[in-house]
């Protein structure tokens, strides 16, 4: 599932593209020093495989919907993880290029997403753990299933947070939670099934390639430790340093909140699901309550979930009256620039077609 | 003769990318019949197979088969009665072992496993390749490759056969087998080739394509003696007319080697 | 999934459209990069209500398609191509956001219906901006862009090498499932164990193509490092492109001409 | 003649998975000379034209191409005097650009960009190119494909070209311009292939493989009209050295073509 640029905030983009940025000079720079040339053609070409093998539909059993293969687990079994990141990050570059699947500042989120979460977590910590170096078929069925399941609902939460923290969407969190895990746990089961069945055949066919690729090594240990921290550091300096870029420069009232409440000390991790869901409800609310109304009332952010409703229902706070003047002197001013834009167009044009 | 089997009237196709590959081409085949279908690269070949095999459904115009019109709804039937072989026989050799990949079509009509058995005996033992059923396919020479993508859609018992350029890259031996067997063959074969000297060996007639377009239809041995014609397509006689010296007077005859 | 099939065409018209020759493609790559990612910044950055100060954005996407004289009914069969995601999760703004905000006579539209269509308004600014920036440029260029600008050279390569085999490729799977297609019978023949076998085939083959390229390569010297030999050079033409653009984003960003030019008329007009 | 510049003593090969495809191959090549590699599938035509380009390091005997032994220490400056051409042109045009691809070679010798673009016009030139210079190789046509990857390994200018297949999958007229130029090359030229009447064109030389080993060496007119020989590697006569199925009585005559 693709992030797009219209649906995120320019802070969740900038920090996103940051933490990508940096993980991709990682990996480039584990590879150079890996020093196999052979690698190069190989991640190329197996990155064209990817978009080919997304060609290959099938039927999802039950369901009569078809899904496709995602990649990045398969890539980290044949390449490794970092030439496996880096050739997801490229397939996801070509795609919001040429495919407008996503956007340029969603790329960011995307790699994150898609490549991140399957290479640097799910592969090392959940299938070279399952499946060890030689692994037998049973294994490597266990293992690709949890793989994947775990790598794309990591990917599907972190579109909801994300989608979440942009605050274009109005989705409520947990909603849109719901929608997401559910609907990446089928596609996850019918994915690993189809990883575990190619890494097989593959293995079958030529057991060398799975032995060379399993020989790498996964994310070593102090490299994972000191990865994490540069990223973590590098996405605190970006987001603190975006955020008040915004809120000092720009029109700031989204991104003071995101602001505020980032500075808040998060939730202390919640022991039972009640209170988690409540602390999500909580957080929740805040976004859409700020939404509805002008920057003086934004003291009392904390309201309860409740919230939500009586805003939906529109009856008590009457806030977008003031404004609709405005609005309607916005779409004509608007609809003037257009017609500038267009006249702009069109002398363009005939200014041409004169040469 | 026979009434045909086949009948494309006034075919036309453009891929996505605009690119006109077949301007109105029109042929009919009868049962039984042998044609080959030549042209350069990029003619049109590969396309009007498609077309026959119902990969490609017509733009405009027509293809029939069997009395069956090729359309959307007739498709799944359609492909019963035709069975294409295509140029690369990785392409079609898709299961982990031979027999499956054998097996793979009459498992997909849903006929019970004894009756599936058997035909897949008898299309491997048609190629003589029945002791390969257990191989896994990607370890095959380039014969038996060809010989078990034959099978593979005999075992349909389709019948119209279509092959798309069939010789190509077998060595002379394989390629000399592979032509003995589609002489034994009594289907009805439409061959899409640059190989002149099989289509002199095996196809009675022949449809020349040139740009989408049909240059010449009729006997090969009239079409492939006919160098002027053969140039305009792109073409060049068979390498065994071009050194006879009764077929072809101006033919370059294979200079002396230098000795050593 | 079909997309990519029905897709490739479009990419290949992209190729086309990038070998054109106009004053928008002759600017260096990295200044085109460079402009775009301000202009996706600062659509995105304005409040989800906006709508009235992002629709002189337009102008941009406007005046380079002229310019560069991309046909516009591509780029407008592109945006559709790719809306469904935007709309998928934009669509429920209405739902969930029903507040008034706006009244245009009798007619009572919610913040929803606003927000929903400032996303879709964001959608197709961004994506149109890219696309003009692909179709102007060429792959090639772009990844040259790239290099210059300090994106890792392995990554860059692999862009390059993925982009040339996507094409061999998508025709190898294409044919695969043609013959796939050719001996399945009524729904039969997509079973996963079929789709899982026709995808390690192509795997294989795949491993097999990567280790002749690499054997290729080596034949010509290579030694893990591509170099590229064409130059990219920064213009007057550039500077004045990026610096112009820069100035005018920046002014539609932050002076909001839009909703004071409306206040201004609208106050000309009897209330 | 000229002293030999190409020495191959003794080479054997085994692949990683135990498959031996050489077992002791020995020949000389002299400057200027052509020499055609035939043999069946699986012969070991590719594994030793691979040895000879420096993709793979003997196993045993070895391998002298101008003086300088085969080994890991000389393999960068080996390859500067030899170049291969690949089966497949689509794994040998890599870059996105016909121009970067030409220049791919020089570019990594180090060479000044002034001296590359020279370097590449000219190889561009030699196969009739120049106006591909800034085409995508995965728009260009077949026959194209093969002009430019033959450019891409004239540039590096190397004494001994080495081609696998040339002509195969080309239409009989591309294949016909392909044989004109390299008849026009005064390199030396080592090709393996299944094309026999090429070899008569252009080979005066020819060395039979079989099973990993050399079966025979020596003039391609004797070689190639020595029937029992060819028959043993699984080859057969040039097709133009076959009697022409028109003329002589033995061959079938095409029936006549179906009235329409
Ligand atoms: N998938 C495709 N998309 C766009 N154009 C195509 C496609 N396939 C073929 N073409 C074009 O259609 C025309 C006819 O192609 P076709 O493959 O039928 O030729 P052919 O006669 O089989 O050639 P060859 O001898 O090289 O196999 C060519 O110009 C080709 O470039
Ligand atoms: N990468 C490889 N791994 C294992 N075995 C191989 C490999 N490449 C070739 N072989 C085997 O080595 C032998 C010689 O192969 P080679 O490719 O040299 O034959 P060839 O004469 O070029 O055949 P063709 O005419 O089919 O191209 C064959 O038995 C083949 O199966
Ligand atoms: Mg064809
Ligand atoms: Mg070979």
């Amino acid at each position: 599932m693709h992030m797009a640029d219209a649906l995120i905030s320019p802070l969740v983009g900038g920090v996103m593209w940051a933490a990508t940025a940096a993980i991709t000079a990682y990996s480039a720079r584990k590879l150079d020093a890996g020093g196999d040339d052979r690698v190069v053609p190989l991640m190329g070409v197996l990155g064209a495989f990817i978009f080919a093998a997304q060609m290959i539909n099938f039927s999802i059993p039950g369901t009569g919907s078809s899904g496709h293969l995602g990649g990045g687990m398969i890539l980290s079994i044949l390449l490794g993880p970092y030439a496996a990141f880096l050739t997801m990050a490229s397939v996801l570059t070509v795609q919001a290029l040429f495919f407008a699947d996503g956007g340029l500042l969603a790329l960011g989120c995307n790699i994150f997403n898609l490549a991140f979460f399957p290479c640097f977590v799910a592969y090392p910590l959940l299938y070279r753990t399952i499946a060890g170096a030689h692994a037998s078929e049973k294994r490597i069925l266990v293992a690709s299933l949890v793989a994947v399941i775990a790598g794309l609902q990591l990917g599907a939460l972190a579109v909801v947070l994300q989608t979440f923290f942009s605050g274009v969407s109005e989705l409520p969190f947990a909603t849109f939670l719901l929608l997401m895990l559910p609907i990446h746990l089928a596609i996850g089961i019918v994915e690993g099934l189809l990883t575990a069945a190619i890494v097989t055949v593959v293995g079958r066919a030529r057991p060398e390639v799975l032995a060379s690729a399993a020989a790498l090594p996964a994310t070593p240990r102090p490299g994972r430790g000191r990865l994490l921290a540069q990223l973590l550091l590098l996405t605190a300096v970006t987001g603190g340093l975006l955020s008040w870029f915004a809120s000092t420069r720009m029109d700031g009232l989204e991104w003071a909140i995101f602001h505020s409440s980032g500075k808040e000390a998060l939730p202390a991790p919640a022991t039972d699901a009640h209170a988690l869901a409540a602390t999500l409800q909580e957080r929740t609310a805040l976004l859409p309550d700020y939404a509805f109304r002008p920057a003086a009332e934004e003291g009392d952010a904390a309201e309860p979930a409740a919230e939500v409703a009586a805003a939906g229902s529109g009856k008590e706070k009457e806030w977008p009256d003031v404004s609709a003047g405005t609005s309607f002197a916005g779409l004509l001013g608007a609809t003037l620039s257009m017609l500038l834009a267009g006249l702009l167009g069109f002398a363009l044009l005939r200014l041409r077609q004169r040469r | 003769m026979t009434r045909p089997l086949v009948v494309v009237s006034d075919l036309r196709h453009a891929y996505a990318d605009g690119q006109t590959a077949l301007h109105g081409v029109s042929f009919q085949v009868g049962s039984g019949d042998r044609l080959a279908i030549v042209g350069a690269n990029g003619a049109g070949k590969s396309t009007t197979l498609l077309h026959l095999a119902g990969c490609l459904l017509p733009q405009a115009g027509s293809v029939r088969v069997a009395d069956l019109l090729l359309c959307r709804e007739n498709l799944s039937q359609l492909r019963r009665s035709v069975g294409m072989l295509f140029q690369n026989p990785d392409d079609q050799l898709f299961m982990p072992r031979v027999f499956d990949d054998v097996a793979f079509g009459p498992v997909n009509l849903g006929l019970p496993a004894d009756d599936v058995q058997q035909r897949v005996m008898h299309a491997l033992a048609v190629v003589g390749a029945t002791h390969l059923s257990h191989r896994q396919p990607h370890r095959l020479s380039g014969g038996e490759k060809r010989a078990v993508a034959i099978a593979s859609v005999l075992a349909l018992s389709p019948a119209v056969l279509l092959m798309d350029e069939p010789t190509s890259s077998l060595d002379p031996a394989s390629r000399r087998q592979l032509i003995e067997l589609l002489q034994t063959f009594e289907q009805t074969l439409i061959i899409a080739t640059h190989d002149l000297d099989m289509v002199l060996d095996l196809c009675p007639r022949t449809l020349v394509l040139g740009e989408g377009r049909i240059i010449a239809d009729g006997a090969s041995a009239v079409i492939l003696s006919d160098a002027a014609l053969l140039a305009a397509a792109r073409l060049e006689q068979p390498l065994r007319l071009q050194a006879c010296p009764v077929c072809s007077g101006a033919a370059r005859r294979p200079s002396p080697p230098p000795g050593r | 999934m079909a997309r990519i099939d029905s897709s490739l065409p479009d990419l290949s018209d992209l190729d086309g459209l990038a070998c054109r020759d106009s004053p928008i493609h002759r600017l260096d790559p990295r200044i085109k990069l460079l402009t775009t990612l301000l202009f996706i910044v600062c659509v995105v950055s304005f409040d989800k209500h906006q709508l009235s100060a992002l629709l002189p954005f337009a102008a941009y996407p406007v005046v380079l398609l002229i310019l560069a004289r991309l046909p516009p009914a591509w780029i407008l069969r592109k945006l559709l191509l790719a809306v469904p995601f935007a709309l998928c999760v934009g669509i429920f703004n209405p739902l969930f956001d029903r507040t008034t905000l706006l009244h245009i006579g009798s007619l009572e539209i919610s913040g929803g219906w606003v927000s929903f269509a400032s996303i879709m308004l964001r959608f197709a600014l961004t994506v149109s901006a890219a696309l003009i920036l692909v179709a102007s440029t060429g792959f090639d260029a772009l990844c040259l862009a790239l290099a210059r600008l300090g994106v890792p050279r392995p990554f860059v390569v692999q862009l390059l090498l993925l982009y040339r085999y996507l094409f061999v490729l998508v025709d190898e799977a294409l044919r695969l499932s043609r013959a796939r297609a050719q001996r399945s019978f009524a729904g039969r023949g997509m079973e996963l164990t079929v789709v899982a076998s026709l995808l390690a085939q192509l795997l294989l083959r795949t491993l097999d193509r990567a280790q002749r390229i690499y054997l290729a390569m080596q034949c010509r010297g290579f030694d893990g490092e591509v170099r590229l030999l064409r130059r990219l050079r920064i213009g007057a033409s550039d500077v004045l492109f990026l610096t112009g653009w820069t100035a005018i984003l920046l002014a539609l960003r932050f002076l909001a001409p839009a909703p004071t030019l409306g206040q201004a008329i609208g106050r000309l007009l009897p209330s």
